[in-house]
């Protein structure tokens, strides 16, 4: 076994859980209030933003990656990687597309 | 030689008479990419000589016989570098060197002459400019660049030239193009190479090169009647776009002489060039760009033209450089290439290759 | 192999004493319980790893359309109901923290604790289901499930659709009214396959009920707990996306 | 005593969880597969060798030649070395016991063995006749054979090769044993680790992009159909995204074997370990970048084509780096000749054919002309067969003695191993010259200009079909007859040979600790003279 299979196991108590259960409840009201007001381009990035922050929230502290191994977090951040190169490298040629006459 | 088995004797024949390494070269871009194609090759044969070479001498030095103990080493960062960095150079010169060859394919100059060409489970349509109209097989005249603008109807295809070194795919839903300058008359392969389902390998023809003056002549004998303008004029009438594309001061919509090439601009204030990508999404599917200062009001005429008929239409609008010329519009040869002699009259097609598209 | 049992072993050295006595948990081909554990959970990450790729092919798909076809989206998401939308996202949120508690209380081994949680978060995910439904149902109902009987009626006359007329819908004109079938399409895919994901982790919930009642996850043998709680945040946190990108696209008009 | 008879009857086998069985249950398994996609690509060659379609009509034709690269692909070269050798080995090489969920890689067996059910229940109710590529909308809208059940099966084999690569990744971080660091491990485990991260990230996406199919086919959801407003393409770039990376899942397990078996007959370190361990990685990470260059000519933008031709030159480049340092490895060695090795130099010659036409194919500018043409069959029957395939037998005989405590037959192996390569090059070189031609690919007639190239390659399928024969029968033979092995015939380094052969159900019989560096030909003889010393 080498080091990074190190459990450093932690338990997370029931404060931290009540504390992430508010801040996603809020930003689920803050997400479908800024839904209804009109912000021209800014709405989908706000909409996405307030779910990436959620999605962190989810990620961080009820699948407790804060307090996980490095490999834990190194294998969360190969999925964003992988997801990202998928998304960008994809719609890289359907925003090009529209630059020439091809 | 007679005691040579006839049958092998045959087909020794038949291999010398036939046997080539190499296709034509038929098209201007040919040597081009040939040239490429052996710059590689002989990087790779370096290359693989490179490793045969080493690998049998090495085995040839250090075999067991001769060699009894091996001798450990670690590695060398110096060789690795370069093998590393050596191969990547000439990796980004065949990159770069692809990416010219690559653009100079697909950008057609612009005084090209367009052939639109169609395909379909399992044929190619051409249609030439003057509305001669070939199934499988594509007249082009030498040193005149021609523009392939396609799509299909079904499924993807694949339009190939080998001995002009060009291919393209004809994808449904959007036109594709390509071009090529053939050199030298001949008759070529013309293949679909896209996998297109039972009959992808039927789906083959001839690509004629003639001189300008044969080319001329096939042009004149193959006329169908009636230019592909004029086909889509004719269809710009039944379709009765001119109840909003007219030049009255109170048309709901904008007149289209002199779209062609103009840059217009949108409601969402994107600018855009009318190509004949943007004319065939404008008919079919109107609301995907608004025209600054109109309403969404163009009816989609998905459905009720087949992709010819677009190209009629396409065609048409192209043509419209003053005022809608409904009835007077110009005779066949007018279109033709070079002014194109002599104004044949509009009778029934002689000797169409293809027929008329309905 | 006649010959094979002693030449080779003392080639490795051993170990020394590794075989202490292990819980009844511990399978064989581990050395430790810790190890086990580890092994399993990261074999959760990784099995989560390709659940976001899965995924990630239909945002991409999404995310393509929603650009092409930005009008045909906004009416289409018009037609979801947002206080549906919202109130399942708090009953998945909630679903998710009971889970959280629900671990919690594996590992601080309170049986009692860990047996209601459980039960709360399957019931929770239950109600989202059944929304769900109301939704899907409404959705038959107006011909909005993508294929042959595929109806445009609410896009092309948004003044006889509530929905629409609520939101202040425009008429679309037809081709783009068409695209919105493409919306539901991905609309019908992503939920779909969430919520497949949804009642395969409840058949699971049911099955941990079943065990944890017993005592199974609370006498320090949790990983499994802690796996499917794994499991569980991550279908709420597509859902977390899915909200954002189905439900709120444009409620402003 | 060992895996093989601690327990006995199909019971055991059948709900077996030692990772050694399942890989014979592999093992089996595929060369089954294999031997039907031979046997479907002998009707090809046979087709073509007149230039007519006179052997079948063309859509027979063209079910043939996609069941046999269906066959092939899902079903023989993905799991072919990293579900048989890997499977075996991984666990051995780490001194583990097993693999770290062994109920897992049971099941991963189950799938596989339900996946080919379903391709073989497409074959005998119709076929398919899609081309492996399933391109749309030709296999939504246009085909009425069975792409559904073709589809499900590959997502159900492709959750077979997720779990196995999921498997693998686990048991390389936390089953090592003491001492094992990363650095020590052997380059084929390196090799698995890096082709197991493609399996976990890229089959995923072909999974939906197959569901989307599906759907789009049975009830037209307009998400692939132009007509509706979708766009074909895009189902392109998904199954690509799985595709190009499972090209290098098909790679790197051979050039594990690879490693190992060069350094073991030269008795040499592999030259520049490190550099081998990181190009695997690399392969893995930048073959995520450059699906799109299977579609240069379908209408994607010709910017991104400018994108993914750079990055194809970078992936490139790993795969020379690998090879020139096995070159390397063979320097000062002390070389023989035995049949992996052949294998092995076969593996050299041909993959180095086949990665440089991947090199014309990448430039954009070549690629017009090559593409959809013979020179890319050729290409990637260099790459897959010619590589790949040579691995896998090199690999083969060469744990062959682990495997069964069996010794195969040197001299006639031998044989084989140039028959094989002999029958391939007079198959698949000719290849070349028709693609350039401009021959198309999956063409049941052709122009009769192109039939000597033709009979040429048919005639070296035939010697190539001799030369894969022979080595299952002289392989089951040496099953009864072979020599006794004992257990570490090569003189090899790796944990797997410091145990006996066959293996023990735990493989070792007390946990090894590992106190050096792969490939230390030194410390192995060392042992030995220990050895010596302690038994006088
Ligand atoms: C095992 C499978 C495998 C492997 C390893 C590869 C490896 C590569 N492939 Fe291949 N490929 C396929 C299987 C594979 N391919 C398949 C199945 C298809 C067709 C799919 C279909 O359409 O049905 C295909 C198609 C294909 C295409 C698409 C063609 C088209 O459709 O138009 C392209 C284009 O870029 C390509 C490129 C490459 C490249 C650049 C590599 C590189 O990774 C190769 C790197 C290796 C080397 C470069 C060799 C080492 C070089 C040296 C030792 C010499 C160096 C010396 C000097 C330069 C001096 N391949
Ligand atoms: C692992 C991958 C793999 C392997 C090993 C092979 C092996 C072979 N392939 Fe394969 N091939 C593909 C993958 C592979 N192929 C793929 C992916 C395609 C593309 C499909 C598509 O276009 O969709 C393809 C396409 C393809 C074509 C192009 C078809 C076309 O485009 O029209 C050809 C043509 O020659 C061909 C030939 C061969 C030959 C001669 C072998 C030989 O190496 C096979 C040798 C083996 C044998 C000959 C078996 C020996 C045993 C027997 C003969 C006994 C059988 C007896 C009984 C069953 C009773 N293959
Ligand atoms: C109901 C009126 C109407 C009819 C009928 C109509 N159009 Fe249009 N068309 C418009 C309007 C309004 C626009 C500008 C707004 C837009 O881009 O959709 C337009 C735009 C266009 C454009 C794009 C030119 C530009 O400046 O953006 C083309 C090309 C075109 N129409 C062709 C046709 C053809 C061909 C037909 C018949 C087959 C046709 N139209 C029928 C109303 C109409
Ligand atoms: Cu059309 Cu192939
Ligand atoms: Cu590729």
């Amino acid at each position: 076994m080498s080091e990074e299979t190190k459990h450093t196991h932690q338990i997370v108590g029931p404060k931290v859980y009540v504390i992430i259960l508010f801040a996603l409840l809020i930003g689920t009201a803050l997400t479908v209030w800024a839904s209804f007001i009109e912000l021209g381009p800014w709405n989908p990035v706000i909409a996405l933003a307030i779910a990436t922050g959620k999605a962190v929230l989810v990620v961080l502290f009820f699948m407790q990656v804060k307090y996980s191994s490095k490999l834990t977090k190194l294998t969360v951040g190969a999925g964003i990687f992988t997801l990202l190169a998928l998304i960008s490298m994809t719609l890289s040629d359907y925003i090009s597309r529209a630059w020439g006459r091809w | 030689m007679s005691h040579i088995s006839p049958t092998i004797w045959q087909f020794l024949v038949k291999w010398m008479t036939n046997f080539a390494l190499f296709p034509p070269e038929a098209s201007k871009i040919a040597p081009q990419m040939d040239a490429l194609y052996f710059f590689i090759a002989l990087v790779s044969l370096i290359g693989l000589t490179i490793v045969i070479l080493l690998v049998v001498s090495f085995s040839i030095l250090y075999s067991k016989e001769r060699h009894p103990n091996a001798v450990q080493i670690e590695g060398s960062t110096l060789l690795e570098a370069t093998w590393t960095i050596i191969p990547l150079g000439l990796f980004l010169v065949m990159f770069v060197w692809g990416a010219l060859i690559y653009f100079r394919v697909y950008t057609p100059p612009a005084n090209a002459m367009n052939i639109y060409v169609v395909g379909k489970q399992w044929m190619w349509k051409a249609e030439h400019e003057g509305g001669q109209h070939e199934i499988n097989s594509l007249h082009v005249p030498t040193g005149r660049a021609v523009q392939l603008t396609m799509i299909s109807q079904d499924v993807f295809h694949s339009f190939s030239i080998p001995a002009f070194r060009v291919k393209r795919e004809a994808i449904p839903g959007r036109y594709t193009t390509v071009w090529f300058e053939a050199t030298l008359p001949g008759t070529y392969h013309l293949f679909c190479t896209q996998y297109c389902g039972t009959n992808h390998s039927q789906m083959i023809g001839d690509v004629v090169v003639l001189s300008p003056e044969d080319f001329k002549q096939w042009l004149a004998s193959s006329t169908s009647g009636a230019s592909l303008a004029q086909d889509g004029e004719r269809l710009f009438a039944s379709l009765s776009c001119a109840a909003c594309h007219n030049t009255r001061p109170d048309a709901r919509g904008p007149s289209l002489a002199n779209v062609y090439g103009a840059k217009l601009t949108l409601t969402s204030g994107q600018a855009i060039t009318a190509d004949d990508a943007y004319l065939r999404e404008a008919i079919l599917n109107p609301s995907q760009h608004i025209t600054q200062g109109y309403a969404p009001i163009m009816p989609t005429y998905q459905g009720q033209v087949s992709e010819e008929g677009v190209i009629a239409l396409v065609e048409y609008i192209k043509h419209l450089d003053s005022d809608y010329r409904v009835q007077q519009t110009t005779t066949t040869t007018d279109l033709l290439p070079e002014g194109g002699g002599k104004a044949t009259p509009a009778g029934p097609a002689p000797a169409a290759a293809g027929k008329v598209n309905p | 192999m006649p010959d094979s049992s002693a030449i080779d072993h003392g080639a490795v050295t051993t170990a020394g004493d590794a075989h202490a006595e292990h819980p009844s948990y511990q399978r064989h081909h581990f050395e430790t319980v810790e190890q086990q554990a580890d092994a399993s959970a990261f074999a959760m990450w990784l099995f989560l790893l390709t659940e976001v790729m899965f995924f990630g092919g239909l945002f991409t798909a999404y995310l393509i359309y929603r650009n092409w076809y930005y009008p045909a989206f906004v009416s289409a998401s018009h037609q979801l109901n947002v206080v549906w939308g919202t109130l399942n996202t708090v009953v998945l949120i909630l679903s998710s923290f009971t889970m959280a508690m629900g671990v919690w209380c594996a590992e601080t081994r309170r049986r009692r604790g860990l047996v209601l949680c459980l039960t709360l978060t399957m019931t929770l995910g239950l109600v989202f289901l059944g929304i769900k439904t109301v939704e899907y149902k409404e959705k038959i109902e107006k011909h909005h499930v993508p294929g042959q009987h595929y109806s445009l009626q609410s896009f092309l006359d948004p003044a006889h659709d509530e929905a629409a007329l609520a939101a202040g819908d425009k008429p679309l004109a037809l081709d783009m009214a068409r695209h919105t079938e493409i919306y539901f399409s991905l609309y019908f895919a992503m939920t779909g396959m969430h919520a497949l994901h949804m009642i395969i982790g409840i058949g699971i919930l049911a099955f941990m009920i079943f065990r944890a009642r017993a005592g199974a996850y609370t006498g320090g043998h949790v990983t499994f707990v802690e796996n499917f709680g794994f499991y569980w945040h991550f279908v709420d946190l597509v859902w977390i996306y899915l909200f954002a990108l189905l439900y709120l696209i444009s409620r402003h008009q | 005593m060992n895996y093989l008879t601690k327990e006995n009857g199909l019971l055991s086998w059948l709900l077996t969880g030692d990772h050694k069985r399942i890989a014979i249950l592999y093992l089996i398994s595929i060369t089954f597969f294999f031997f039907i996609g031979g046997a479907l690509a002998g009707l090809i060659r046979l087709e073509l060798l007149t230039p007519q379609s006179d052997l079948m009509a063309t859509d027979t034709y063209n079910k043939v030649f996609t069941m046999h690269g269906v066959i092939m692909i899902f079903l023989f070269l993905v799991p072919s070395v990293p579900a048989t050798l890997g499977n075996f080995f991984i666990p051995m090489m780490l001194g583990a016991k097993d693999l770290a969920l062994p109920r897992i890689n049971l099941l991963s067996w189950y799938l596989y063995v339900l996946g080919g059910i379903l391709v073989i229940y497409t074959m005998v109710s119709g076929g398919v006749d899609t081309g492996w590529t399933f391109t749309t909308p030709l296999s939504t809208h246009y085909v009425n054979t069975n792409v559904l059940s073709t589809g499900m099966a590959v997502f159900i084999a492709g959750f077979s090769s997720i779990f196995t690569g999921l498997n693998f990744i686990v048991t390389i971080h936390k089953m090592r044993a003491p001492g094992m660091t990363w650095f020590r491990m052997p380059l084929f485990v390196w090799a698995h680790y890096a082709a197991s991260i493609l399996m976990v990230l890229g089959t995923p996406v072909l999974a939906i992009a197959v569901v989307l199919l599906a759907l789009e086919r049975t009830i037209g959801i307009g998400v692939f159909d132009p007509v509706k407003g979708g766009d074909p393409l895009l189902f392109q770039h998904l199954f690509w995204f799985y595709s190009h990376p499972a090209v290098y899942i098909m790679i790197l397990p051979g050039m594990g074997v690879i490693s190992e078996v060069i350094s073991t007959f030269s008795r040499k370190r592999v030259f520049g370990y490190t550099a081998v361990a990181f190009s695997s990685v690399a392969i893995a990470v930048f073959g995520f970048f450059v699906w799109a260059h299977h579609m240069f000519i379908m209408g994607i933008s010709n910017y991104a084509v400018l994108v993914f031709s750079l990055l194809t030159m970078l992936v490139a480049v790993p795969s020379a780096i690998k090879i020139f340092n096995w070159t390397f490895t063979l320097y000062k060695g002390s070389i023989t000749f035995e049949t992996p090795m052949l294998y092995a130099f076969g593996f050299m010659g041909l993959f180095t054919i086949g990665g440089m036409t991947g090199v014309f194919l990448g430039t954009s500018g070549t690629d017009i002309h090559l593409t959809e043409t013979y020179f890319i069959v050729a290409h990637f029957h260099f790459v897959m067969v010619g590589g790949m395939l040579m691995a896998f037998l090199a690999g083969i005989h060469f744990w062959w003695p682990k495997m069964t405590g069996r010794m195969y037959p040197e001299k006639i192996s031998q044989m084989a191993a140039v028959v094989t390569f002999i029958g391939f090059n007079l198959t698949f070189f000719p290849q070349f010259i028709l693609g350039t031609l401009g021959m198309p690919r999956r063409y049941a007639a052709y122009p009769p200009e192109f039939q000597i190239l033709n009979v040429f390659s048919t005639a070296g399928a035939t010697i190539l079909g001799v030369g894969y024969l022979l080595p299952v029968l002289y392989l089951v033979w040496s099953l009864k007859y072979g020599e006794i092995a004992g257990d570490n015939p090569w003189q090899a380094t790796g944990l797997e040979w410091q145990t006996q052969s066959p293996p023990l159900t735990e493989n070792f019989t007390e946990l090894p600790i590992m106190d050096h560096e792969a490939y230390d030909y030194e410390w192995l003889e060392n042992q030995k003279t220990k050895e010596v010393a302690s038994a006088g």
